[in-house]
């Protein structure tokens, strides 16, 4: 068990899935001197070598084309996107190629390939830089998508993901980065489940990724009002764990969701129509949804009126418990 | 001020030195179209066996091609994408790799596709829609097509610099059409494979249309000077000319082997049918034109060549023979192809666990018993 | 009013764009002298020039992004994206140039493009020609979604969709362009609207593009067996209509969305969720989903089974109204 | 068969006709570093009252660019981009177009958009996190910036399509990065631009560094022959000597106006500063390397010209104090930009209603008022 920053615990964890498997290579857009823009992968170059963490070319398709390219050969490719908002020009290659490669060669051929995309807002950037597209991928079949909330997850999960024979497309809230936290050395759990983080009996939060905190903050002001609430960190966003997920739905019989995501078809649309669907009997009150507005990101002054805070959030669940 | 010179600007377009984009090369040629060796292919290597082996090729994919078509007028087939006209093009790129060579096809390579050994009934799977990857790519090291154009180029090239890393001495080959590399795909795929100095070879039919769009819609300039421009070693060829199709492919697989970097190869071809079974090519271009091409057919100029050198009947006959076989045993093949079914899909698509996968796997199942039990 | 099929309707309806206006110009893949793949551009280039019917290079990103530049000079760009399954190489200029300009510009920049997307299976196409992808631009705040199901709305939506000033994703059901239908002179509706296509008192059946025909039949059938099933066109997917849908909703209390798309994170999704929101005390059933499976889409001789038939239609309805 | 000749295998090398990518040609330069005319520059044309103000141009961009980093290091920018040793490549340029020809700049063109009439604080704007767009673009003929890199190349092409549609003579003039230039998007807009003749000048920055990514990292050959490839004219020129890029500008510009297609100029440059405020090149550089950069400063390159050609003081002290104006009133106005409310943002997304727009703002309305309520 040690305390590291998410940003730290990530670079350790990629370390030790390079250190475990040299098939494992690192490539995307000034990670290797530079380390990333985010230092994600500082020191990885002088450990491994340029041939292992690679300095591509400034094009996105290319890194996750030639990627497929290295998983056909063998290769366990993790792929830097340095921001959210870049990673549309290689959308076709995650959408067409990679997430179809398996189900188009009849269930023949592994992609074992990472894509890891810095996201989120929250950190007063221009535009393209704070954005959370993660439902674009969750809809696309062949996909699994996750997002790590806090350093222990973001060490293993990371780790997780190298060793997964499917394509993982892989969120890091980016304004988490800095936060510390234990890390304990082995995992305790898999990639795939949703994690309770708070128990609770009056209504259930359920967040993922950068909200995490944000529906902890609030479920501790909430706390202090006299109101217990269950807080859920989805951790994968695709496939969700129902399992876990219906479990808390039923057990409190309301559920807010939040994210970053705009709110049309975003991943609060799933949870609400498939908790809607299985515990329709239990609800005592709609799924409601704190997104982010369906605008554009706005100019970063803006951001903080635009993203779903403690605020909005205490709101939805005021609104849930006295629907 | 005043000290300032005040020369009268001169036209700029003589002060400054502009470099002007070069017209084409002329495509190298061996075989003339009536058969006869050029200047070139007089200076050339050639080798009987592969000669004959070439023609083989090229007639059994022309065979399966017709044969194709036939089953896709019957309704045997969704569609076909036809060879026709290109078959030089195809065989003499692929005669010219080693068999552990990787082959990143695009969806036209049917004749190519034969020479790795496909069988042609694999060749007619995808397109009769019972599989999208009709092969054992890994056993004929001739990876399933790519319909998203060029996407296929960025995989390749990603193989070429895994077989460099593993210190192998294989080649990757792949092909592309002349309308694919306007995709952004394509071109980042060059520049990247320059950089990498990966081994790999990009080999483009140049048939000269892209469903109906001509060349002059489709790019300026040529196609193997684009490649010179992203550091690419590059060569063009009478892609109709099986001979030298094989021997400036050799050329390009040996630099690449070598560890010389990539290399373009611009096969100038034509697509002599239609773009599809779909599609009616006099909608948009003269029947003229396809005229003149018939008269560069890369078959009839091999067998011209052949017959000039001696090689008698027997060879014609055999080779005919066994294109009759082809084509009666691929129409059964076909007709006995065994078609999916969905139930067995919802394993295929993740290797591991999948808790939303299973509940559809589950409701669909259920569904279907409701339809059984409705009967 | 007059009779004519689906692809003839959008062919009239394009050149009545046309002609109304010489800024309205016409680009993409083979769209000239073939009149395009499903020959929906045909006799256009010969009647308006080849400045304004492009046949362009084969690259979707240039498509768009070049449409993007004329619109900025002040023409009404209408891309041809040649299947559904092609337009992901030039997501990045619909989802961060196109969808976003406007914003950007503080509201002052329009984008007057339309993408027209021929889509969705059923025609025994080969892989990636039967995709439906409206999710992916739905979940995209700057653009608008629509989806023609007749002949009818196909001649009138595509001249509003040429009409509007924002960026419009139209969306044309590929198998239903040889079905024929009257298409009245004037429109009915304007682009946003939803339609009720069939009164009903039991439950309420959402559909859109492909699926209405679909839908109706499914109607038909219950109508045999004494189930009054009320049929919604959604026509706009995004916006959608929510007063309609949500009126037509608490009129049933029941509520079935079928779409070709993948189920997860489907538009069903956002209906699902939107509906319980709204109209949860009116419920007496969950949405229920009836959506392609999440599976890459299926060699063709398998799509009957993938593709949400009458079958599963009529199953659904039944499990809502035994709820 | 034994009639076939049977000739030895040659090496391939020697039997075909290679295209190897040629070198980069030497770039035009007019004035060398310690401000003499070359001999090219002796037979160039010169306008004395051009230089003095491509001069004040460059100078007052780069005061400009030491208040951004200022006021960003105080915390009220959020990120700024330097142009620093860029100044001659941008002001040469964009000196070289009338106004009303169409700018898209990438997102380091400061010191043109200053030339372009552009205020400081209008271009500090974006980068405090106000506005996307903090200018007139229309009136300016400078469009807003685009960070997604390249994906302005594609407008740009568009809109000089358009303008060669609509019969008027401006031209179209488009910044690029030498990283950008691996976009499949800045790819596409060469050869879209090629095939439509479209009056377009690509001009590429290529200051030798993409972030961290050094040139040799990022592409091989050199960036002005890929552009010859395309099938566009080409130019290479030393993009420190605002004297020489104005020139090849002109003669690209006038290549363009004129009916004559697209032009690339490569404007060999380099960036002096890190990529950005948040950037530390000694990671990824040696200092050494910018020092030899730094004798090649543009600034100083001119003033030395300028000097020598007889310019006094009184010029340089009037520059200087209107560079310390410039600094003193963009810090005011810099910490007076008018934030953004968020409300304001629903209304400008669509131009037409928008029902879950409406639901979305009538929702946050709600919610501030209770926030408001709480208070
Ligand atoms: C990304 C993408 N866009 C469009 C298409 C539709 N399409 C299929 S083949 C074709 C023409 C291809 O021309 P070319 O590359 O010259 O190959 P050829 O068919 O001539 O062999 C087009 C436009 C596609 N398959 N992929
Ligand atoms: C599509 C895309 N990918 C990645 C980035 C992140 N990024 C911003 S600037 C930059 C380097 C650009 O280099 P270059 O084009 O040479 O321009 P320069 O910064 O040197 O002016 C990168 C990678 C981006 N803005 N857009
Ligand atoms: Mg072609
Ligand atoms: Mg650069």
């Amino acid at each position: 068990m040690t305390q590291m920053t998410m940003g730290k615990a990530l670079n350790e964890g990629l370390r030790a899935a390079m250190q475990a498997d040299d098939k494992v290579v690192v490539l995307g857009e000034d990670i290797g001197a530079l380390g990333g823009v985010f230092r994600i992968t500082e020191g990885l170059q002088d450990q491994f070598g340029p041939q292992r963490v690679v300095d591509t070319p400034l094009a996105e398709s290319g890194i996750v084309g030639t990627a497929i390219g290295l998983a056909m050969r063998g290769y366990r490719p993790v792929c830097e996107i340095q921001f959210d908002g870049f990673v549309y020009p290689g959308f076709d290659q995650i959408v067409s190629q990679l997430a179809k490669m398996r189900a188009r060669s009849g269930g023949r051929l592994a992609m074992p390939v990472v894509i890891r995309i810095p996201c989120g807002g929250g950190i007063g950037a221009v535009e393209h830089h704070s954005e959370s597209n993660e439902a674009y991928f969750a809809h696309t079949a062949g996909l699994r998508v996750v997002s790590c909330a806090t350093p222990e997850d973001a060490f293993h999960m990371i780790q997780q993901a190298v060793l997964s024979d499917d394509p993982v497309v892989f969120f890091e809230p980016k304004r988490r980065y800095w936060d510390k936290g234990d890390v304990a050395d082995t995992p305790s759990l898999d990639l795939h489940s949703a994690r309770v983080v708070r128990a609770g009996a009056d209504v259930t939060l359920v967040a993922h990724g950068p909200s995490v905190k944000v529906a902890e903050q609030a479920a501790s002001f909430a706390a202090s009002d006299g109101v217990d609430v269950q807080v859920v960190d989805l951790r994968s966003v695709s496939p969700l764990d129902t399992t876990t997920l219906h479990a808390c739905a039923r057990s409190t019989g309301r559920v807010v969701v939040v994210h970053e995501a705009s709110t049309f078809l975003g991943i609060g649309a799933e949870v609400a129509a498939s908790v809607t669907e299985h515990c329709f009997r239990d609800l005592q009150a709609p799924v409601l949804r704190v997104g982010a507005y369906d605008l554009p990101y706005p100019p970063s002054k803006a951001e903080d009126d635009f993203l779903p805070g403690v605020d909005r959030v205490l709101d939805a669940l005021e609104r849930s418990l006295s629907y | 001020m005043t000290a300032l010179r005040s020369v009268p600007v001169a036209s700029p377009e003589r002060s400054v030195q502009a470099l002007l984009p070069r017209a084409a090369a002329i495509p190298t040629q061996y075989l003339s179209p009536d058969g006869n060796l050029t200047e070139q292919g007089r200076g050339a290597p050639i080798d009987d066996a592969l000669m004959t082996t070439m023609f083989r090729d090229m007639y059994l994919g022309r065979r399966l091609d017709q044969q194709a078509l036939n089953l896709q007028r019957q309704g045997e087939l969704g569609l076909w994408l036809m060879s026709l006209g290109q078959e030089a093009s195809q065989v003499g790129s692929i005669r010219a790799l080693r068999d552990t060579d990787y082959v990143f096809p695009s969806y036209r390579e049917h004749v190519a596709g034969l020479c790795r050994g496909l069988t042609p009934t694999q060749l007619l799977s995808q397109w009769r829609g019972v599989v999208h990857a009709g092969w054992d790519w890994e056993a004929t090291r001739f990876h399933f097509y790519s319909l998203v154009l060029g996407s296929q180029t960025l995989h390749a090239t990603g193989y070429a610099i895994g077989l460099k890393h593993d210190g192998v001495d294989d080649v990757v080959l792949t092909y592309v059409g002349d309308g694919a590399t306007s995709q952004g795909d394509v071109n980042e795929a060059l520049n990247w494979a320059a950089v990498n100095d990966a081994p790999i070879v990009f080999f483009c039919q140049n048939n000269n249309w892209a469903i109906s769009t001509p060349n002059r819609a489709q790019y300026r300039g040529a196609l193997h000077r684009r490649a010179t421009g992203f550091g690419l070693r590059s060569y063009i060829v009478d892609g109709n000319d099986a001979l030298a199709v094989h021997d400036v492919t050799q050329a390009a697989v040996s630099h690449a082997r070598n560890g010389g970097g990539p290399v373009f190869i611009e096969a100038d071809t034509y697509r002599m049918a239609g773009h599809s079974t779909s599609d009616d090519p006099r909608r948009y271009r003269e029947d003229a034109e396809t005229e003149v091409w018939k008269a560069r057919d890369p078959i009839t100029r091999l067998e011209l060549y052949l017959r000039a050198s001696g090689v008698d009947d027997d060879y014609f006959s055999e080779v005919r023979a066994e294109g009759d076989d082809l084509a009666e045993s691929v129409r059964k093949a076909c007709l006995q192809l065994e078609e999916p079914v969905l139930t067995d899909l919802f394993s295929k698509v993740y290797a591991e666990q999948h808790p939303v996968m299973d509940l559809q796997h589950a409701e669909h199942l259920r569904f279907l018993s409701t339809l059984e039990a409705a009967q």
